[in-house]
This record gives structure tokens, C-alpha cells and sequence, in this order.
């Protein structure tokens, strides 16, 4: 689904990723495991086209190293940043439907997408009238991936999601994870965490990134 | 005396501040979207100004009523013309680099625009004010006031806080300039194409700017140098609400405009003092503008 | 045991609803490196911002040699004896490292020149010294941008050690740092603050570098201490095993 | 004043000034009025440095015609009130003033940045514009007050020679203020105000008060504007308000990024681009001098951005981005 | 200091010695430059472009009738309006680089403050050809300097006789002048004398908007408020258009009396907009229908071909350039004869200047001997419509003769305008009806 094929990445003159190739097949859950600045969210900002970088990035065998970055999301990429990044003057549903909005889905493909969103995660629901910004850290997680999910069909891409989650709310996270994975067998998933041990239970493919460099280990279940 | 002062004064201030507003809320959009002030902004203001007069020349002869259409006409005409040409290919190769250069660019488009203008239009003052004239005046307190002045011009400034806050608040292309302005990247993560915003952004704020001038333009002469005093005003107003602010926006004008307008009742010789005045001790007490919010840096 | 260095009493603190600290007591002894584990987004970084000034508290008072620093800038905290390094490293990114390890010097010593060169001053042998401990010595002419990650998060911890500081507070001193030099960085650091008697609070999730390194150990969760003491018998706790390092 | 060009090539850079000094004294005896042209170009040039000082703490002062026309007017109150002076006198007097304001405004305008900063500079520098021109009785107002030709050291110049003493002085001036500024630049105090620019959170962890370093440049800052000012209110033999209004403000800035705002050198080449294209557009093309002018700097910023060095930081932005 | 001040003294010494060598035979040159500042851009280029377009045809034409004294004259133009430096280093360029024989400057006052000085400084002879402020020339003695028109003080004198002798019952006045020199000095001026002539006249309302202001409502309904019994300007240009249109359109002109200081030059422009009844001066003795000219066939050949040139008829920066080139004809022509027909020196024509009398489009000028100021009668009249023009004429036209409305030589205005009494209105003025 998602391929790396010699990625490099510089900025302001440094070399944050180094020849990266890895490939994650459709139904696979990745996990981008690495330090504070080894280049995880480089390398998710690089699938997303927010760098400049050569070598080729491909989704679903087509190259999207040349695609403009606000027409990625609409190939089927939903992509959760680190810190949320709600969008503060709307309410939860608002922001969830954004990208539906956006990207001109019909109104039946929206509301199948949200009851989707719904779905996987049911405390959205209740939120969905609260204003962005007044949601608490683990429930704009929650936001973040369910707007991730109005167009993340084919890639879902989630940063640092666990970050700053207290235990029970991690716990929730994974669960709506988990059925997400239930409801979605042939979605890919690719995580980005800096604790190996957190998703050691749950992704099928890590990738080990180190100064920019990975290296891509299929878990036994793969 | 003191009470017919008090209203001629709010009455001359409500005017004068709708007018202002429409030139600051435009500057203060294109900051809040694009983070540029933009100091060619009181050159499109000038501009609408004179295109409007140009138009409205035009089609009087015709009927004096299309004046009014035309007024519209020509700030959106400058707006999506100048501000979109001004947007797409001076501003957009500097995007990325240092803050100060867009700046300057928009100081060099200031003085080309100020040039052009006279190339364009002459030096000789110009004035179309068939729209004015065909507006009854309307006396308070033994005055005579125009209503285009005291009703249209207040009235336009209404609607325009009105609209721009349903356009941003009720619609999707509003919606998406909301979602650029708070977090460009996590709106392009969402398939939001933020150099277009940016452009529309710069032709909606470069819009308003030539409204104001198109709808000043039957009240007052237009001649070179125009625009220069506008963007200080419009600075002023848009700083001291708080970069960003459209309701603020709104408010400080008023608040400007009524303080000017009681200053030339009462101390005439602090008229041009008063806005700079304000702003001062709003900025010295308030750094981030009267309705402005403040942000903390993650460390 | 002799008395705490610093001292924080109640503390409270809240981001938007969140509540990062609800009634803090901590003490950090003279002498010790105190190591503080909890999960991501607990708070641990808001005690460093709030033991630095950078942060006010709603409640509590943090003291420092018995002085009240709870609303003092970071400034005069800095020179009162509490240097700080980074979770994210905060350098002058446009100047040379030895630039930056200067200017760290000219601020401890108080220099207000605007006349004499900043590379002309005495300091230049002991900064390059420091940062040959650190191991980043090569890189003194370079300008700061031009590093690495990991080269920066030590360039950092530097500047923190030129003021020779009384308490040294680190947030991850070496995540960014390739886990094959970890040890080896926190050998010379650790010696190294043994050497200056310089007391240390290091922010940490690696539970390696806990065990090995830290005197004490407090754990911090949902906005409070749950518990603190030597780290065998901490990390021995399951109930802190399941809360910090499982899910 | 990149660490660099210090070490490095210094020895040439020295030949170029010196060069650039030896030209600019000789030219104008071939070119009369060439001599009026080069002491403003260099006057000017000495207060850009003052504007590059606090673009190198990263802050863009939108009001520092402000001091500019501060120095003049105190050198031109001086002549109203006191009669004619000497240059050296005005000199003090203008630098004086300016640093003095500097201070004080100084004080409040520090604990700001960015946009902050700059707005909160225009809004001071138009408070003091709007009294210039509406205090009429005792500024003249928009006319400005004109300034007696001074004594240099106490010796009485006829006109035609003047312009000459006073474009050495001029040029003096220059050369001593570049040195100074480079000094103060590569002095801890130096770094510290470019530390403002790039960290200011470290700053203040190493114990340094970022307002007070930046009081200090500011405070330097207005003094070369002051002492700049005074200069050209003498060579043009006026001051009036239009020294402080925003447009001469954005002038500076303009001709300080135009120079390229890392180096000395710079301020003086912005100042001298910036002066001739203005000098012979209004000569030649009276129409279209301002047109050209945009035309040019738009240019410059363009397709040379190497002309920019130092302040150019492209990160900045997606720092932001990012934030 | 000193010891950098060393070099530049030797180098001063060789710059003058290069270029200060006076030449005594003078032959005739080839041409007469002429250096004029005049507004090419800001608000002032109302006065400023057609000045210019006047000083092109002027030289033409003495051109094509031989020049001065068998030169022809060559003109060089520098813009007031691109700011004070460009306008100073300019103007030396001129005279020292392309060595003008003389120039004109300025229009605004405050460009003859900045220019006036370096023209004594630089030794050439300027005419200042439009700048009205008085006390340029009466602060001190000038050699080089000379005004080739009228100054503020008649120019308001005329105008505030022609008030009192046709409205002489008024108690309130209010004023409404630009903020800089001119709408100052203009308002000491007209109040000085009025507080002489007529002390019981009582100031309700003194609003000095800035200069360019866009929009005058609130004075305007100030002034509705206060309803005093006349309202003087001495606004031009832009503003005076926006004032006057917006005034009219609230009823404000027809309320009171409405004096338009130098509103002549506003008339063309304002067409419809110009009720009658309003009382407006020219800056001078000057009209393009001017009663005691328009006969004469040179006149309306000027006139005639000006409009044909520019589509409007002549204002009085216009007449104002046409005085200049007059008075350096004269000049010439004085200094020509007094050095028995051979080619004067630059000197020569200045000692020439002085006291010399010249034809103008209305009576002559003088060139008065003691302080370089010009002597130049007013007219005054008042707003009519006219048939055959689109625009208001002036009618009960008054002309002044330039002598007693003018500050004696060596005084100074104000002191003595303060010495008028209530009799100096009584003075006896010619009185034109338009087309009579």
C-alpha cells in the first residue's frame, strides 16, 4: 500500500532522512518506532508532501512523489498529526467533516464515512457538539483520528497518538485502534511512536528509525 | 449643546469609522490568513477608489442608478485583479522566506502602485459623486447630514461584519480559510489546497480595501497620495483591535472614529493624534490588541 | 540525609481543563540525580518549567536554598544556581557552538562588554574542555543548525553545565542521542556532575537509564507524586511497572 | 559581521572599504554636487546600521525615522532657539536627543517582538510625526525649520568648500560608527542580541535579560539614527516632519535589506543604490522615479537573494508552520 | 575630529579651486538653462503640471522670437514632490553640474525654505516663481533670491477688503485651512488684519485638518452647528474640491458666506458643484478673463493656446510661470543695455534684477529693490454663472493696486498688519462686472 523507495529528506542543510526504502503491504499496521528526532514525523510529514524530498514515495503502486500535498489526502491518506491540531474555531463534528466537506464527498459517503468514525470510536458522539478547543488532550486525539478517518480509506497515518494519554485513556485509544482494524481488515495503518515496547503487542510491521535511517522488521504475524 | 455634540459627533464618527473598518478588515484578514501586513493594501484602496470614479463616470450618462453597481463592480474588479496578481506572483515566490521581505514587497508594490496611479489617472483631482447626490439628505438636530454618508455607509459596514462572519462561520470556502488560518499544514492534511485560500484570501482582503475606496469616492476628491494616509489609519485600527480581529476590527474603528470625531468637536488641533494615540496605549497595555489573544511558546 | 535543595509544595496547575499538576510536594536533596518517570503528558515537563520560572503555578511554592523562587523569571533563577537543559535543544541556532558556549560564559560572569570580542575572552579552553566532555568538541566551529540531532541535545546539556550550576534540571538528557552512545554520554555526565557537585533532575522514559543512573526515582501521574524512592524498590512496584512502562 | 568575514578575508574587506572611502571622497571634486549626493548616501548609511543592529535581534523597526528626525530637529531647535552652532555640537545634540528617546520609548517597546515590536515602533514614530506637524508654532509644521549652516570645529566654511568639509566629516563618521557597530556586534553583548533572534527562551536560561540586551541595541540603535539624522538635517540645511512619517521608516528597512543586512558594508551600499536610483530616476524620468525604485528593489529581493545574507532564515516559517 | 578634519580642508581648497574660477570675458552662450522645480507628483502636481506645461510653451515661444537677448532658453525640470533629499540633490545638481543660469523655485513654501538658502549658497539667481510665504524674504536680506509675484500678505489683504467692503455687517467667522505653512500663516495673516480692521468680529471655530484629508464631515458639521456668518478657506487643490462638494452637498454654502481664499484655481475643476455668491481670490492679478486684458489679442492668444495645449484655461500657477520668465527677460534685457549690449555676467543680470518692473498677463510687476519682493496687484471678485462656460466666473471683480496692500519694504507683515485701522478697507477699488 505505502512504499519508500531511496527517500532523502534535508532541512535547513541537514540530512533528517538517509536512503530510507520500506514498504507496508494493505492490512498492515506499522509502527514508526524511534526517538525524539530520529525523523518520525519527518517521515510521515514526507508521505503527506509536506518536505522536499527525492526518491520516489508510492501509494497503492503509484507514485505520489510529485502529487501536490492538499491532493493527497484525497488518494485515500487521513493522516492524525502529533499535538491534534484541531481546528479550534469549529465544534468536534465539524472538524471531523471538514475533510468531507472539502474534499466534496456526497452526502451519503459523508455520513457512511461518520457513522464509521462513530462507530470506532462512540465517544466522539458525545463530544460532537463541543467546541474544538475545549476538549480535553486524549479527546482531541479521539477528533484527530476521526477526521483522519473521513478520508483515510486506504492509509491512515497516526503521530505519536499515545503521547500524553494517561494509562486508561491509551487503553481506550488502542481499543478504538483495534476496531478500526475489525471494521477496516484492508486498511493500512502506520503508527509513529518513540516507547518500542507500546505497540509491540499490536503492529504487525515495525520500522526502527535511527538518524534517519530505517530499518524494516515483519513481525512474525506478517 | 452638549447633548447636539454628542450625537453630531457619533454620527460624524459612525461614518467615518465604516469606512475605515471596510480598509482595516481587509488588511486584518490577509494578516490573520497569510501573515503579511500588507502595505500596498491603502493603494488598493486608492485604486478602488479611482476605478469606481472611472466607472461610475462612465455610466451615469446611462442612468445614475448603476453607479451603485458600479461602485461593486470596480472594488471586486481590483480586488481579484491587483490583489491576485499581486498575490500569485510577487508574494508567492517569498513565501518561506524571512517575514520582512513579504513586507517589503508589498512597500515596493506600494510605491509602484502610487505611481502608476498618477500615470493612470493624472494628478488633477477627480470626483464622481452621482451616488451621493441621488441619496436624500437627512437633517438631525438642524444639520444636514447626507444618508449616504450617515445610513449606507454605516449600513455597508454592517453587512460586511455580517456577511464575513457568516461566510467564515456558514460556508465551506469560509470554513477552509478558518482551518488555513489556524494550522496551514493541518489543513492541507486534509486535502485543503492552502496556496488557493491564500490567493482568495489576498482578493477577499484586497477586496474590501477597494470597497472602501469605491464607496469613499463619492464623498471625496481623489488625487495622489490617497492610499498613503489610509494604510497608517488602517494599521492602526487593525493593530490595535488585534491582527486578525473582524469584529474587533469593527469595534476599534468605531471607537477610533467616534474619539476623532470628538477630538475635532472639542480639541480640533489632536485630530491626527488620536488614532496613533490609541493604539499606543492599547499596543503598551495590550501588546496582542484589544481582542487579540495570546500565545504561549512550547518549550 | 542534609537539606533539600529545592523544595516544592503544593503545586497546582491546569492547561485548559487539564490538569497537569494537583498538589505537588517534591524535593530534590544536594547531591542526588532524581529521576522522574511517569507516562507521556503526566507533567514532568511542567515541574521543570515551573521550578525555572517559566511557568507560574496556581498554588504551592517551589524554594531554593530556602529562597521563595515561585515567581521569579527564569533569569534570575538561572543565576541564582538552576540551569536547564531541553527536551527539545533550545540553541542559537545562527551561531558557531563555541559562540554559543561563550555567550554561556560571558552570562556567568556577567559580562556586559559591548566593546571586547566574545571570542576574545578567557573562557575559551574551559568551554572546549566542557565540550570535549560532552563529546562534541569537533563541532565548535560549526554553527548550530548545521548539527545533528543528537549533537545538539549534547551541545545543550553544555550551555546548561557552563554556568557551573548548583541543580541541573534535564528533560530526556538523551533521547535523540543513538542508543549505542547513550551510556557512554550519561557516564561522563553523571561523573561529571559528581565531580562539579552538581545536583541533577533528569525527566526520563528509558527505565534503563533510571535504574542505572538515578539516586531517587518519583513517579508522577495524574498530576501527582505517586510515589518516590531509590529505584529498585520503585521500579519494583507493579502497580508503577503497569502504569508507567505498560499499557 | 558573520563570524566568517571576520576571520576570514578580512584583509581584503578592508581594501574594499578603504577603496570605497578613497572613491567616495574623490569623486565629488570631479562632480560638485556629487559631494551632497555621497554625505547623505553615507549619513543615511549610518543610519541603516542603526536599523541593521536591531534586524540582527530579528526585530523590524517600522518607526525609526523617528529618531532620525529626532536628531534633526534638535540640531534645528538648537539653531531657532540658540542661533547658529558648531557641527560638533549638533553632532552631540542629535545623537544626544535620539539616544535619550531611545531610552525611554526603549523602555516599553522592548518587552515586545515581531509584529509587536514593529507596530508598536510605527505607533510611537506617528505620535511624533502628528506633533511635529501639528505643534505649528513651535515646529513650523510641515515646512520644518531650517538649519544654519554650522562652524566645523570652529571654523566658518564658505558655502562652496562646506559641502566638502562636511562630506569628510561625513565620511569619518561613517567608517568610525561601522567599526563601532561591528565591534559592538562581535562583543558578548553582540551575541547575546543575536541570540535574541535565533533563542531567546535559552537566553533567558543563561541568566541574561533579553530586554535589557535588546534595550541596549535599541538604545545603540537610536543613537546612529539620531547621529544620522543630525548629518543630513545639516546637509540639507532642513528638518521636517517628513523625517519621521513611515514611508522614511520603511525606507530604512527597505535599504537595509537591499544592502543585505549582515554586514556593515551593506548599509552603505543599500544607502548608495538606494539614493542614485532615486537621485537619477527623479532626474531623468521625473514621472517614474518611484516606479523604477519598486521596481528595482522588487528585483533585488527576487533573483538576488544572496544580496541578503544573514538575515535570511527560511526555517522560521516552517517553524511556525509546524507550531 | 581634527585630525580628520585636516585632509578634508585640502581637499576643499582643490575642489574650489577647480571649480570656482570665474570667467571674465563673456561671450554670449548658447543657450539660457533654466533649473525649475515645480510638482510633478503629490497633491501640489494641481499647480505643479500645469505650471510645467505653461513653462514648455512659454519657452517655446520666446524661442521661436529669438530668445533673450538673440538665446534661446533651455529648460530643466526637477520634481518638488520626491521628497526633500531628492528635491535638495537635485536642485545642486543643476546648478552645479549642468550650471543653470538661473532658476525657479519653488511652488510650496516649504521647498523655497529648503531652496532658497542654497540658491545664496550656490551664487544663482532664483525666482521664486509661485511659494506665497512672506517671511522668507523679510527675515533677512537675500542677493540671489527674488519673488516674481505677490506673497500671502496682499494676497489675503485683498481678499479680506473684498469681504468687509461687501459684506461689512458680519460678527462670526470660522476657518478651515490645511494643516501646514500656507493654511497657517495664511490665517495669521487674514486674522491679524481682521482683528485691526474689524475687532468685533469673533472667532467661533479655527479647524486645520490635516493636509490631503480625505473627508471634512465632521468639520462640516461642526460648522452647521456653529452657523457662523462666513467661512474662509485657503484650501486648494484636492482638498478644496472635497470641501466645497461636500459643504454644498449639505447645504453648508448656502448657508453662509464662503470665502475661498485662492479658490481660482479650483473653479475649473469644481464646474457645477460651485454655487454663486461665493468670494474667491486669485493669488495674484491674474484671470483668464481678466477685465483689463481680456481685449487684448496676445492675452487670448495665450489663453487660446494653453487650453488648446492642456483642455483647461490657464490658473494662476500658469501666470505665475509666464511672471518668471518675464521677469528674466527683463532682467536681461536690463542687464544687456547697462553693460552696453555686450553679454552680461551672472552678477550683472542679478544687480540687474533688482527694481526691475515687468510685463505680466495683468498690471506689471516691480521687483522691489529693498527686499527682492514682488509688487503685483489682486483680484478679487465673486462665484457667477456665466453663459458659454460649464463652470462658475468670477464677477464683481475687484483689482488691487499691488502698493498699499503690501507690507512696506523692511517691515514685517505682521507687525505691520497689526498697525491697520478700520479705514484701510475704505480704500478706493475698481469694481468689474464678468463680460463688461
Amino acid at each position: 500500500m505505502l512504499e519508500f523507495d531511496q527517500v532523502n529528506v534535508s532541512m535547513a542543510g541537514v540530512q533528517v532522512l538517509r536512503r530510507v526504502s520500506f514498504r507496508l503491504a494493505p492490512g498492515a499496521t506499522g509502527a514508526l518506532i524511534g526517538h525524539n528526532g530520529a525523523g518520525k514525523t519527518t517521515t510521515v510529514r514526507t508521505i503527506m508532501g509536506f518536505t522536499e524530498a527525492t526518491g520516489d514515495v508510492r501509494l497503492a503502486g503509484e507514485s505520489i512523489a510529485k502529487t501536490p500535498a492538499h491532493l493527497r489526502p484525497g488518494l485515500g491518506v487521513g493522516y492524525a498529526p502529533e499535538d491534534r491540531r484541531l481546528f479550534s474555531a469549529f465544534t468536534v463534528e465539524e472538524n471531523v467533516l471538514l475533510p468531507a466537506r472539502v474534499g466534496r464527498l456526497s452526502a451519503a459517503e459523508t455520513k457512511r464515512r461518520l457513522d464509521r468514525a462513530y462507530d470506532v470510536m462512540p465517544e466522539l458522539k458525545e463530544l460532537a457538539a463541543r467546541p474544538a478547543g475545549s476538549v480535553s488532550g486524549g479527546q482531541g486525539k479521539m477528533v484527530a483520528l476521526g477526521r483522519a478517518l473521513m478520508l483515510g480509506t486506504k492509509l491512515v497515518i497516526l503521530d505519536e497518538p499515545f503521547q500524553g494519554l494517561a494509562p486508561v485513556l491509551a487503553q481506550r485509544y488502542a481499543d478504538a485502534l483495534k476496531r478500526l482494524r475489525a471494521h477496516d481488515p484492508d486498511i493500512t495503518l502506520l503508527i509513529t511512536e518513540s516507547n518500542p515496547k507500546l505497540l509491540a503487542a499490536f503492529a504487525d510491521t515495525t520500522l526502527t528509525i535511527e538518524r534517519g535511517e530505517i530499518e524494516q522488521h515483519a513481525a512474525a504475524a506478517a | 449643546m452638549d447633548s447636539t455634540i454628542f450625537i453630531l459627533a457619533l454620527l460624524d464618527g459612525v461614518s467615518y469609522a465604516a469606512l475605515v473598518f471596510l480598509v482595516s478588515v481587509g488588511l486584518s484578514l490577509i494578516f490573520s490568513v497569510l501573515r503579511i501586513v500588507n502595505v500596498a493594501h491603502g493603494s488598493l484602496y486608492a485604486y478602488g477608489a479611482y476605478v469606481a470614479a472611472t466607472l461610475s463616470l462612465a455610466v451615469a450618462p446611462i442612468s445614475p442608478w448603476l453607479t451603485f453597481p458600479a461602485l461593486l463592480v470596480a472594488s471586486v474588479a481590483v480586488g481579484v485583479v491587483v490583489g491576485g496578481v499581486m498575490e500569485r506572483f510577487l508574494l508567492r515566490p517569498v513565501y518561506g522566506r524571512e517575514d520582512v521581505l513579504q513586507l517589503l514587497i508589498t512597500f515596493a508594490v506600494f510605491m509602484i502602485m502610487d505611481n502608476l496611479q498618477r500615470l493612470i489617472w493624472g494628478v488633477q483631482p477627480i470626483f464622481a459623486s452621482t451616488p451621493l447626490k441621488l441619496l436624500p439628505n437627512v437633517s438631525v438636530l438642524g444639520v444636514s447630514y447626507t444618508s449616504y454618508q450617515v445610513i449606507l455607509l454605516p449600513a455597508v459596514a454592517l453587512l460586511t461584519v455580517l456577511g464575513l462572519r457568516y461566510f467564515l462561520r456558514h460556508t465551506l470556502a469560509g470554513a477552509v480559510i478558518l482551518a488555513v488560518t489556524e494550522d496551514r499544514e493541518a489543513a492541507t492534511a486534509i486535502g485543503v489546497d492552502a496556496r488557493r485560500v491564500f490567493l482568495v484570501t489576498f482578493m477577499i482582503g484586497a477586496s474590501l480595501a477597494a470597497l472602501g475606496g469605491a464607496l469613499a469616492s463619492p464623498t471625496t476628491s481623489l488625487v495622489p497620495g490617497m492610499g498613503a494616509d489610509m494604510i497608517v489609519l488602517s494599521f492602526a485600527v487593525a493593530a490595535t483591535a488585534g491582527l486578525g480581529q473582524i469584529e474587533g476590527a469593527a469595534v476599534t474603528a468605531l471607537m477610533i472614529g467616534i474619539a476623532r470625531a470628538f477630538v475635532i468637536y472639542l480639541q480640533p488641533e489632536f485630530e491626527v493624534l488620536v488614532p496613533y494615540l490609541i493604539m499606543v496605549l492599547v499596543l503598551l497595555i495590550r501588546p496582542m490588541g484589544l481582542f487579540g489573544v495570546d500565545k504561549v511558546r512550547k518549550i | 540525609m542534609s537539606a533539600p535543595l529545592l523544595q516544592a509544595r503544593g503545586l497546582e496547575i491546569r492547561f485548559g481543563g487539564v490538569v497537569a499538576a494537583d498538589g505537588v510536594d517534591l524535593d530534590v536533596i544536594e547531591g542526588e540525580n532524581l529521576a522522574i518517570i511517569g507516562p507521556n503528558g503526566a507533567g514532568k515537563t511542567t515541574f521543570l518549567n515551573i521550578s525555572t520560572g517559566y511557568l507560574k503555578p496556581l498554588a504551592g511554592t517551589v524554594t531554593f536554598l530556602g529562597q521563595d523562587i515561585t515567581r521569579l523569571p527564569p533569569r534570575a533563577i538561572t543565576r541564582l544556581g538552576i540551569a536547564r537543559a531541553f527536551q527539545i535543544p533550545q540553541l542559537f541556532l545562527e551561531q558557531t557552538v563555541m559562540e554559543n558556549m561563550m555567550i554561556a560564559a560571558a552570562a556567568r560572569s556577567g559580562e556586559t562588554s559591548g566593546w571586547r570580542r566574545l571570542l576574545d575572552r578567557p573562557e575559551r579552553e574551559e568551554m572546549l574542555r566542557l565540550l570535549d566532555s560532552v563529546g562534541v568538541a569537533a563541532f565548535a566551529e560549526r554553527r548550530a543548525h548545521e548539527l545533528p540531532e543528537g549533537q545538539r541535545k549534547l551541545v545543550d546539556i553544555a550551555l546548561a553545565l557552563a554556568l557551573k550550576p548548583r541543580l541541573l534540571l534535564m528533560d530526556e538528557p538523551t533521547s535523540g542521542v543513538a542508543s549505542s552512545e547513550k551510556m557512554g554520554v550519561m557516564d561522563i555526565l553523571v561523573a561529571a556532575l559528581a565531580r562539579e557537585k552538581v545536583s541533577s533532575v533528569f525527566v526520563e522514559h528509558d527505565m534503563d537509564m533510571v535504574e542505572r543512573y538515578a539516586h531517587r526515582v518519583a513517579v508522577w501521574s495524574s498530576g501527582r507524586i505517586q510515589t518516590v524512592g531509590p529505584p529498585a524498590q520503585v521500579l519494583g512496584d507493579p502497580e508503577v511497572r503497569q502504569r508507567v512502562i505498560g499499557i | 559581521m558573520q563570524a566568517p568575514a571576520q576571520t576570514s578575508g578580512s584583509g581584503l574587506r578592508l581594501a574594499i572599504v578603504l577603496g570605497l572611502v578613497a572613491l567616495a571622497a574623490i569623486v565629488p571634486i570631479l562632480l560638485p554636487s556629487w559631494a551632497t549626493l555621497i554625505t547623505l548616501v553615507a549619513a543615511k548609511g549610518v543610519v541603516v546600521l542603526g536599523v541593521i543592529i536591531l534586524l540582527q535581534a530579528g526585530q523590524v523597526s517600522f518607526g525609526h525615522a523617528m529618531y532620525f528626525a529626532v536628531g534633526a530637529y534638535a540640531v534645528a531647535f538648537w539653531g531657532r532657539h540658540m542661533g547658529p552652532g558648531d557641527l560638533i555640537l549638533y553632532l552631540l545634540l542629535g545623537s544626544a536627543a535620539a539616544t535619550l528617546f531611545g531610552a525611554v520609548i526603549g523602555l516599553f517597546v522592548v518587552r515586545y517582538r515581531e509584529i509587536f515590536f514593529g507596530m508598536l515602533n510605527l505607533a510611537f514614530s506617528m505620535v511624533l510625526w502628528s506633533l511635529l506637524e501639528k505643534l505649528y508654532h513651535y515646529t513650523n509644521g510641515a515646512d520644518g525649520i531650517r538649519v544654519v549652516r554650522p562652524t566645523i570645529a570652529g571654523i566658518a566654511f564658505q558655502p562652496e568648500t562646506f559641502q566638502y568639509a562636511l562630506l569628510y566629516v561625513t565620511l569619518v563618521i561613517a567608517v568610525v560608527a561601522s567599526y563601532v557597530a561591528q565591534r559592538y556586534l562581535d562583543s558578548p553583548l553582540g551575541h547575546m542580541l543575536r541570540a535574541i533572534k535565533s533563542n531567546e527562551t535559552r537566553l533567558e536560561y543563561l541568566g541574561v535579560s533579553a530586554r535589557r540586551v535588546l534595550l541596549i541595541g535599541y538604545v545603540l540603535s537610536a543613537f546612529l539614527c539620531g547621529l544620522g539624522g543630525a548629518l543630513v538635517a545639516v546637509a540639507q540645511q532642513i528638518a521636517t516632519p517628513e523625517f519621521g512619517y513611515w514611508t522614511k521608516s520603511g525606507e530604512f528597512v527597505f535599504i537595509a535589506i537591499l544592502g543585505g543586512s549582515s554586514s556593515a558594508l551593506g548599509a552603505f551600499a543599500g544607502s548608495a543604490v538606494f539614493e542614485i536610483v532615486r537621485f537619477y530616476a527623479a532626474a531623468k524620468l521625473a514621472n517614474t522615479w518611484q516606479l523604477i525604485l519598486g521596481v528595482v528593489l522588487i528585483a533585488i529581493i527576487m533573483f538576488a537573494p544572496n544580496g541578503l545574507v544573514g538575515i535570511l532564515n527560511r526555517n522560521r516559517r516552517n517553524a511556525e508552520a509546524r507550531r | 575630529m581634527k585630525g580628520a578634519l585636516r585632509p578634508a580642508l585640502g581637499a576643499a581648497a582643490l575642489a574650489l579651486a577647480l571649480t570656482a574660477a570665474p570667467a571674465f570675458a563673456q561671450d554670449k552662450p548658447a543657450q539660457i538653462k533654466i533649473g525649475i522645480t515645480t510638482f510633478l507628483s503629490g497633491p501640489a502636481s494641481v499647480f505643479g503640471v500645469p505650471g510645467k506645461a505653461a513653462a514648455e510653451m512659454i519657452a517655446e515661444d520666446i524661442n521661436k522670437k529669438g530668445g533673450i537677448g538673440g538665446v534661446p532658453v533651455a529648460l530643466t525640470f526637477v520634481d518638488e514632490g520626491a521628497g526633500g533629499e531628492a528635491l535638495v540633490s537635485n536642485y545642486r545638481r543643476m546648478v552645479q553640474d549642468e550650471k543653470v543660469d538661473a532658476t525657479f523655485a519653488a511652488i510650496s513654501s516649504g521647498s523655497c525654505t529648503q531652496l532658497v538658502p542654497i540658491a545664496e549658497d550656490l551664487k544663482v539667481m532664483n525666482f521664486m516663481w509661485d511659494c506665497g510665504a512672506a517671511s522668507i524674504l523679510e527675515a533677512r536680506k537675500h542677493r540671489y533670491n527674488f519673488r516674481t509675484q505677490a506673497n500671502a500678505t496682499p494676497e489675503m489683504l485683498a481678499v479680506l477688503v473684498y469681504l468687509l467692503k461687501t459684506k461689512p455687517d458680519f460678527k462670526t467667522i470660522a476657518v478651515v485651512n490645511q494643516d501646514y505653512a500656507w493654511g497657517r500663516e495664511s490665517w495669521e495673516i487674514f486674522s491679524t488684519a481682521l482683528k485691526a480692521m474689524k475687532p468685533d468680529v469673533k472667532v467661533v471655530a479655527e479647524l486645520f485638518p490635516k493636509f490631503g484629508a480625505p473627508d471634512f464631515s465632521t468639520e462640516i458639521s461642526r460648522l452647521m452647528a456653529l452657523k457662523p456668518d462666513v467661512v474662509l478657506t485657503t484650501s486648494w487643490g484636492g482638498d478644496l474640491d472635497t470641501l466645497v462638494r461636500q459643504a454644498g452637498q449639505r447645504g453648508l454654502l448656502q448657508q453662509t458666506t464662503f470665502v475661498l481664499g485662492i479658490g481660482e484655481s479650483s473653479m475649473q475643476r469644481l464646474g457645477a458643484d460651485l454655487p454663486e455668491g461665493l468670494i474667491v481670490g486669485a493669488r495674484g492679478d491674474h484671470w483668464f478673463l481678466h477685465p483689463e486684458r481680456k481685449n487684448d489679442a496676445a492675452f487670448k492668444a495665450f489663453n487660446d493656446a494653453f487650453k488648446a495645449k492642456t483642455g483647461a484655461w490657464p490658473i494662476y500657477p500658469v501666470y505665475h510661470m509666464y511672471q518668471a520668465f518675464s521677469a528674466l527677460q527683463a532682467s536681461y534685457d536690463k542687464a544687456i543695455k547697462a553693460n552696453g549690449g555686450k553679454w552680461p555676467t551672472r552678477e550683472q543680470v542679478i544687480d540687474a534684477a533688482g527694481g526691475t518692473e515687468f510685463q505680466t498677463w495683468g498690471r506689471p510687476v516691480t521687483l522691489r529693490a529693498d527686499d527682492n519682493q514682488g509688487l503685483e496687484a489682486q483680484i478679487v471678485g465673486v462665484t457667477k454663472s456665466a453663459p458659454g462656460y460649464d463652470f462658475k466666473v468670477l464677477d464683481n471683480m475687484m483689482v488691487f493696486d499691488a502698493k498699499p496692500i503690501t507690507t512696506p519694504g523692511g517691515q514685517k507683515s505682521i507687525e505691520w498688519l497689526k498697525t491697520l485701522t478700520p479705514d484701510f478697507a475704505k480704500m478706493n477699488v475698481p469694481t468689474f462686472k464678468h463680460g463688461q
